[in-house]
């Protein structure tokens, strides 16, 4: 089993850096935020994942805050995004 | 016999997550997108989540395992239908063919 | 073993690169919003270094700071940069211009030397070090504590902790010095919003005590459970929490200071008693460390939501 | 060489790109990106090199002076964030401007 | 038991006083000025007392929590760092006198808490033995200066403080990474035991740099100086005096201290290089001071050629004695007096006339004559004109040098002393002489006029108590071990 559970997050972490182009190429605030949520969720799969590989419940709390803390995020992302106008774009 | 369970769980859950990411790349417009990824997201994490709460130890492990796949499910929920509501209320059309 | 062993390797591998990139898409990136959102992914890799570096305390820290609220204070400086000056075209061509190829190449040459140089010296450091490891294992029978992590924190160096905290309400104080007045935002209209607020802020709420109450034996602790209350403030913050003047001026104040308060008091105290700065007898370390722990919470998860507000809170009924 | 090792390594080029956007970059967002950077790769360092240790247990005082350092790290930020948004209240632009002379 | 007043913790209550006050005057916003005052005074009187402890019983040494070095941290206080608490006393408590009526209500409001967690900070910082707990001070002392800085509010005052914000978290950043390769190569953060432990390998060399360039870089060193005029020029009055006096010369502290302690046996060619930088800085600051149209300007221009002087001891103490040591603490000492004095000199003059035009002073002299007198002693100690604390500092430097047959030296801080009394002598031309447009001028309170004077006769005052002072310094033997030792 521990096999399985190492090779799968390895899997979700691939997944997850194939993800990252959607966040690179937009093309709107939306897509990008979208992207960002995909991230929290693989991570949280990861997370258990390697917590069960070790047995450990420390890192099921990790999982947990990063449950709860990306909720958080995406609501402060959804709540200021759209007020913004799109040309902000520029550094 | 839990083992092979399990095993299945989880083998399942890593194909939604890679429809997922498959859709989120592929899918020509937000909408669209924002289905994929959602559904597919929900659905591996709960298929994972399944899987490992049949390895678990104790009770309340599984019931952590459940309580942290319901806080992702409401918040991938909410954030979808706000994403939605705020792409369609600034303008952004759905895809037609 | 050993194909797990490999598994492990071309994981750490794996994130590495992708930590990596993702440091160098923030920095090359031109638009902003893209920048925030890959650092808002890089803290969440970070975490996932953490767990692999067996540090799930920092990991803990990090998923609630790293990935969850420097990138809502970012969203939210950046949403406020906009509205205050829509868009500085002008000025962003002209620093483009600028940037002719000898004053990026440069460097970036010296960044090539900067990582080989440090690198080599990493390298010529010794395979194995223990560290300050057997000094804690020895005293941790002393701490009041099982967590070692909370041991180094709150006691062997819980001086350097008391100074942090300072720290943090120094940050807040400037905030508001600078900031002037913060109107606390209307109440948003949104129903889905309002629901979920109505059951994340109860969770984020429990975890924290939750966070709190295990540090003493697991990971976990008073900056953990604190950040996490921070965050459920941020999240009422944002839904149009309303909180009446009067709780804004002194109660809020009171709670501000109660952490970097609580511990001074207790160091002045153990100093008359026991003779010297922060010295528990080992009996009642326990409840001495927990006591701080809770104060500190509260202070840190309060000046966390008040950093997010930028200001000094202000009613908005009032007037 | 082993994975700590390979972190820490990591560590010291996060840093190093940090500083690299630091100086290169001009928008203070990106600055203050630069440092949240920077200081990452500091605590990567820190930490991966406590785990040389021979026990089984890392060693934990460097992850206590990391957990203090990230909440210290977030404050900060919050101030420069402040700062910046009255920065560009009182000035109209994100970025500061240098005399050529005064740059050095 | 013993004496009562030898006993007690003068050191940790010079570290919880402060941060306790400023908690109190944070809580209690309409009794700040009090809560300030008092707290500062209380802060003076337990100097007074932990010199008492020294000169009695010798260097003071507490084990924070009772567990020691290395797992614990050490708190620490010989002659230098007595030395430098006094300075941090008696500037502080002249700024404080000066801020009660120079900040109205809702100024001070935001003034005290900043000011007294800063003094809180600085304390702590200069009784620490350990670099972790350092750097926490360092953070301290930082974040406390940028709020102070952009007190003021206006554009130029936020930019001042961003500047600042930018080079001190970049600086704490870099002495952080040098700590974090200390901690790996030698397991331990504790200053004795590093200085014990720690060989000449290529991570310590590292850690070197890295400190000593995020120190340089807070204590404004040519060329790191970039972001230090425009945020002490911008700043009020009172806050400025605090960052030239008081706040550069923390992190000079450490860099000395670390240098005395950890450093001073393997560092071929670093020193030459700081004192080469050094001489940069007294030529550019002091070219750059003349140039200056507007005072506060010229004043911090001047702290960055007076910085200078500071990095000229490293070449010297290579192969020196306590003397060069010495000078160094004299220069910390007279220079702080004397800038704070000039800057809050600059603050009276900008309240009564508006701005600080050096071209438009208008006969001050005739009107403000206190305030120009105070500026005119100060100018003497920067000048290093005798009798003064800067003369006594420069001439121990000057003899070293002699003695070395440092003519490069010698010759730069000839030069850095002429120019330096050009542009004190160009400020007080300026203040005899009638400018040809007239201003509405303002009173200028009686308690900021006095309380600068009093920091510019203390600048003068420490040249006299060469004998004193040296007793002070040579406490714990720190400064005349290792200049022995070489």
């Amino acid at each position: 089993m521990q096999m399985l559970y190492i090779s799968l997050a390895l899997f979700l972490l691939a997944n997850l850096a194939v993800g990252m182009w959607r966040v690179l190429r937009g093309p709107g605030v939306a897509d990008r935020m979208l992207a960002a949520q995909l991230f929290g969720t693989t991570a949280v799969a990861i997370l258990l994942l390697l917590a069960e590989a070790a047995k450990s419940n420390a890192l099921r709390d990790v999982a947990l805050v990063f449950a709860l803390l990306a909720a958080v995020t995406a609501v402060a992302f959804v709540k200021r995004a759209w007020s913004m106008p799109e040309a902000r774009d520029i550094d | 016999m839990i083992d092979f369970f399990s095993m299945l769980f989880l083998l399942a859950g890593a194909l939604f997550f890679l429809a997922g990411t498959v859709g989120l790349l592929r899918f020509p417009d937000l909408y669209t997108r924002l289905h994929a990824l959602t559904k597919a997201d929900n659905v591996g994490l709960g298929l994972m989540i399944t899987g490992l709460a049949l390895q678990a130890e104790s009770l309340s492990v599984a019931g952590k395992l459940v309580l942290i796949w319901g806080l992702v499910l409401l918040a991938g929920a909410s954030v979808a239908y706000l994403i939605a509501r705020g792409a369609l209320l600034r303008g952004v059309l759905p895809w037609k063919r | 073993m050993e194909a797990l062993d490999f598994a492990l390797g071309l994981f750490d591998i794996l994130l590495v690169f992708l930590v990596l990139s993702l440091a160098w898409l923030v920095m090359s990136s031109e638009d902003l919003f893209r920048a925030i959102v890959l650092f808002v992914a890089f803290g969440l890799l970070m975490a996932l270094v953490w767990v692999r570096l067996e540090a799930p305390d920092i990991a803990l820290a990090e998923a609630a700071i790293g990935a969850g609220l420097t990138g809502a204070l970012m969203m939210a400086a950046l949403d406020r940069l906009s509205s205050v000056k829509p868009i500085q075209k002008v000025a962003a061509s002209a620093q483009r211009k600028q940037l002719s190829l000898s004053s990026k190449v440069l460097p970036l040459i010296a960044l090539v030397l900067i990582v080989l140089g440090l690198g080599y010296a990493l390298l010529s450091l010794p395979e194995i070090a223990d560290g300050l490891t057997p000094n804690v294992k020895e005293n941790m029978a002393q701490s009041g504590v099982k967590n070692p992590v909370t041991a180094v924190l709150l006691n062997f160096r819980g001086y350097d902790t008391l100074l942090e905290m300072v720290v943090l309400l120094l940050a807040l104080l400037s905030v508001w010095s600078l900031g002037g007045e913060r109107k606390l935002s209307p109440r948003s209209t949104n129903p889905i919003l309002g629901s979920l607020c109505r059951v994340l802020v109860p969770v984020l709420i429990l975890v924290s005590c939750y966070l709190l109450w295990v540090g003493a034996d697991a990971p976990g602790g008073a900056f953990q459970a604190g950040s996490v209350l921070g965050a459920a403030g941020v999240l009422l913050l944002l839904s149009g929490w309303h909180v009446e003047q009067k709780y804004l001026l002194w109660p809020l104040r009171f709670i501000l200071i109660l952490g970097s308060g609580v511990f001074i008091i207790m160091a002045a105290v153990l100093l008359l008693i026991q003779g010297g700065l922060l010295t528990y007898p080992v009996a009642q370390a326990g409840w001495m460390i927990l006591l701080l722990e809770s104060a500190a919470t509260l202070s840190i998860g309060a000046t966390l939501a008040a950093l997010f507000l930028g200001g000094v809170p202000k009613s908005r009924v009032d007037q | 060489m082993n994975s700590p090792m390979i972190y820490a390594l990591l560590g010291i080029t996060l840093f190093s790109v940090g500083l690299y956007g630091l100086i290169v970059r001009e928008h203070l967002l990106r600055k203050i990106l630069a440092l949240n950077i920077m200081g990452s790769g500091i605590f990567l360092m820190l930490v991966a090199l406590g785990k040389r240790s021979a026990g089984e247990l890392p060693d934990p005082v460097p992850h206590a002076m990391v957990i203090t350092g990230i909440v210290v790290a977030v404050s900060a930020t919050a101030l420069a964030l402040t700062l910046m948004l009255k920065l560009v209240e009182a000035s109209g632009s994100a970025v500061l401007h240098d005399a050529p002379k005064d740059r050095s | 038991m013993g004496d009562l007043l030898t006993d007690a913790h003068w050191g940790v209550l010079l570290i919880l006083l402060p941060l306790f006050g400023g908690l109190c005057s944070f809580l209690w916003p309409s009794a700040v000025k009090f809560i300030g005052l008092a707290t500062v005074s209380a802060v003076a009187l337990s100097v007074v007392g932990l010199g008492d402890q020294l000169l009695a019983t010798g260097v003071y040494h507490h084990a924070v929590g009772g567990w020691g070095a290395p797992l614990g941290i050490d708190l620490y206080a010989d002659g230098l760092s007595l030395f430098m608490l006094m300075v941090t006393a008696l500037v502080g408590l002249g700024v404080s006198i000066y801020a009660l009526d120079y900040f109205d209500q809702d100024e001070a409001r935001r003034f005290w808490p900043l000011w007294l967690l800063l003094l809180g900070g600085l304390n702590a910082l200069f009784l620490s033995a350990d670099i972790f707990n350092l750097y926490v001070t360092l953070e301290i002392v930082g974040l406390a200066g940028v709020g102070l800085a952009s007190l003021s509010g206006g554009g130029a005052a936020l930019d001042g403080a961003m500047r600042y914000l930018m080079a001190t978290l970049l600086g704490s950043l870099c002495y952080l990474l040098g700590v974090a390769l200390l901690y790996h190569s030698a397991g331990t953060v504790d200053i004795p035991l590093l200085a014990e432990r720690l060989e000449s390998t290529p991570p310590v060399w590292a850690a070197l740099g890295l400190i000593c360039a995020g120190l340089a870089l807070k204590t404004a060193l040519f060329p790191l100086h970039f972001w230090l005029p425009k945020a002490h020029a911008s700043a009020s009055a009172p806050v400025s005096a605090l960052l030239s006096a008081l706040v550069v010369k923390a992190s000079f502290y450490i860099f000395l201290r670390l240098w005395l302690e950890i450093f001073s046996v393997r560092t071929e060619g670093v020193d030459d290089l700081l004192g080469a930088l050094g001489m940069a800085a007294i030529i550019w600051g002091s070219l750059q001071a003349l140039q200056q149209t507007r005072l506060k300007l010229m004043i911090a221009y001047s702290t960055v050629s007076q910085v200078g002087y500071l990095f000229l001891v490293f070449p010297l103490a290579a192969i020196g004695t306590f003397s060069a040591w010495s000078a160094v603490a004299y220069l910390v000492l007279s220079h702080a007096l004397a800038k704070s004095a000039m800057f809050l000199v600059a603050g009276n003059l900008m309240h009564f006339g508006g701005h600080d035009r050096i071209a438009d002073l208008d006969r001050a002299v005739q009107r403000l004559p206190i305030t120009v007198g105070a500026f005119a002693l100060a100018g003497v100690s920067i000048m290093g004109l005798p009798p003064s604390g800067g003369f006594i500092g420069k001439w121990l430097l000057l003899n070293e040098a002699l003695n070395q047959g440092r003519w490069d030296l010698v010759f730069v801080m000839m030069i850095g002393g002429v120019l330096a009394a050009a542009y004190i002598f160009k400020v007080l031309g300026f203040a005899f002489t009638q400018a040809p447009v007239t201003h509405e001028p303002k009173g200028v309170p009686a308690v900021m006029e006095w309380s600068a004077l009093l920091l510019a006769v203390a600048a003068i005052v420490v040249g006299f108590l060469a004998s004193p002072l040296m007793l002070i310094l040579g406490i714990g033997e720190t400064v005349e071990l290792m200049g022995a030792g070489q």
